[in-house]
């Protein structure tokens, strides 16, 4: 009889403590949620303190590189927050500016200030207000005064960040088309009617107007 | 049971052999190959594999196919060749060894099945082992809530100094990408123009500015009246060195002009 | 002068090895994949050394309830197999395979790199597309190299997918692999008579071909 009971004892009696706190880490760690106190109890054989097998396994990962933490009414596994860094893969890419990009920005440049309509000219084709928008965010253009003409157009010009980036003092260091001709850049002729010596001339006079 | 074929056959063997019999008619669907239904039959063999009589085997096939055939079970056709090759084995086991035969012997052969259903065998043992082994999401886990790597793009926009100048030499030009050629269009070879000076040389007695002689239309362009005037200009001296004409000049700057050479004309000019 | 070189040193030395722990036990915790030696060092600080953090971990989850494992030459965290049945609710119900599928799989990973003809000669029936297929949807098996033997035939290998989820190291673990090559199970054998171009010794050689 005596035998009988402690038998049915050891049948019945709760996992060490230490076990139970290995039931709790393997549960906490494979979970796809937050595992409450009550849902530890479930899982866990009868008999067993879920609270206190978290509070212990809590303990033995302090400090150590995931922590046990409380959210809510439940315990999960996290990430000590000082590791943060290791989940995060930063890459830096560098990309070619696109080719609208490209043109807008150069055409400010020689031609600042400029409005939009302007550059539309310039180009031949419509600048996207995203094209501008990159412009603006890489600090390589910001605007200028609004032009004294109907409808007071904003202008845009280069900025500082601009003249660093190419390495330039001043927009006036930007070679000019007979310079861009003369470095083989400028292969082809230019459009019929377009006088490239008046052009330039007239380019250098507003070019240099003093940035608002 | 009321099957009175079933009863005849049943009549010739064993109580154990149809058993056995009766067994693998119910599961002759079940058999994965020839080879699988060999395996099978040599484990009433009771022996270890290495031991196995194949002689032996090749007869329980060989009859398993032949009740088969009276059962009208159709077999597949790969147990047919089986048994055709088992019935070969089987004679060559059995007859002595024709001399004039190169091919390899029965015991070779037999050594070559045994070795095949050991291997089968070891590869079911072996698939049962790696099926009973503990698998992930069964009997371990992975981690729940896997924290994905943030990826952190930055993106940087690059452009060169030349980059920019070759994008605004693109805006300006506007003829992008064109194919380089050479632009005749607009450019008087002195080819051309020396034919049409010894051409016009005859009919020029008169002193006359050497642009009178551009062709037509050219003096209108102003690219077209650069080219035409440089090649007149070297035509022209290239007939006057060969005496055909003269050229004069008022002064620097001045327009140059020339004319026919007489021959009779005194060398006033050249003198 | 001196203190100049002790910041540098400070600067670029690699954390203590006990920092590096808890670095790789932040980051295996964290992926449900194992996690190659390589793409640890990439995101480690620069002069850890990994391979002897993951080691150092692996010694103290012993007897845990997870456990460090190697899969192929990667590592990942396990919940310990004797508590799996705490993990009923994580259990996830895999199609039941066939026995040709089982075998099949068997058959590559003792044997690879095997080809389908190798395969069928061992089963002595045909295989289906359908269970290769099934095992390759598994990403259990995956294509290896093509023999050299003619008609180049494509092979066959078992992925570090399959060694997950079997828990293996790597193939050589495989049960009773020694035993089978010592008995000479594993070799091909061609039937007597039939003048096969077998090459034998560079399928050996194959056989466990480091994982890509």
């Amino acid at each position: 009889m005596a035998e009988e009971d402690c038998q049915e004892e050891s049948l019945f009696a709760a996992p060490p403590l230490a076990e139970q706190e290995r039931m709790v880490e393997a549960v906490l760690f494979a979970s796809a949620d937050p595992v409450t106190i009550a849902d530890l109890a479930g899982r866990m054989p009868h008999g067993c303190d879920p609270k206190a097998a978290v509070e212990l396994l809590q303990k033995r990962y302090e400090g150590r590189g995931v922590r046990v933490v409380r959210v809510g009414e439940a315990w999960a596994i996290r990430t000590a927050p000082d590791l943060g860094f290791l989940m995060q893969k930063e890459t830096t890419e560098t990309r070619k500016l696109s080719r609208a990009a490209i043109e807008t920005l150069a055409i400010i440049a020689y031609h600042q200030p400029c409005t939009r309509a302007e550059i539309e000219e310039i180009r031949g084709v419509s600048v996207s207000r995203g094209t501008l928008d990159q412009l603006i965010e890489l600090e390589w253009i910001r605007f200028g005064r609004r032009r004294m003409s109907p409808g007071r157009p904003v202008t845009y010009v280069v900025t500082s960040t601009f003249l660093d980036h190419f390495g330039l003092e001043t927009a006036r260091d930007l070679p000019g088309v007979k310079e861009l001709r003369a470095a083989g850049l400028l292969e082809s002729r230019p459009m019929p009617g377009l006088d490239e010596e008046r052009d330039e001339d007239e380019h250098q006079d507003d070019l240099f107007e003093d940035e608002a | 049971m009321a099957d009175p074929d079933q009863f005849d056959i049943n009549d010739i063997l064993t109580v154990e052999e149809r058993l056995a019999a009766e067994a693998l008619i119910v599961d002759v669907d079940g058999f994965e190959g020839p080879l699988d239904l060999l395996l099978q039959l040599s484990r009433t063999q009771k022996v270890d594999l290495m031991k196995i009589s194949i002689l032996h085997l090749a007869q329980q096939y060989l009859l398993f196919v032949e009740k088969a055939k009276e059962l009208r079970i159709e077999l597949a056709a790969d147990y047919l060749v089986m048994a055709a090759w088992l019935a070969f084995l089987k004679s060559r086991l059995l007859l002595p060894p024709d001399p004039t035969d190169d091919g390899p012997s029965g015991e070779e052969l037999a050594a070559h099945l045994a070795f095949q259903l050991q291997r089968l065998e070891a590869m079911r043992e072996s698939a049962a082992k790696l099926m009973a082994r503990d698998q992930k999401g069964r009997d371990f886990f992975a981690r729940g809530i896997p924290e994905a790597v943030q990826r952190l793009r930055n993106v940087t926009y690059t452009a060169s100094l030349l980059d920019l100048m070759q994008a605004y030499a693109r805006v300006r030009t506007k003829d992008e990408f064109r194919p380089f050629v050479l632009d005749r269009e607009a450019i008087l070879s002195m080819e051309q123009a020396l034919e049409k000076l010894r051409y016009l040389i005859p009919y020029a007695v008169e002193w006359a500015d050497l642009s009178s002689y551009l062709p037509e239309g050219w003096e209108l362009d102003p690219k077209k009246r650069r080219s035409a005037t440089a090649a007149t200009f070297a035509a022209s001296l290239e007939l006057a060195k060969q005496g055909q004409i003269e050229i004069r000049q008022g002064g620097t700057f001045e327009p140059i002009q020339i004319k026919a050479r007489q021959i009779r004309t005194p060398r006033r000019e050249n003198g």
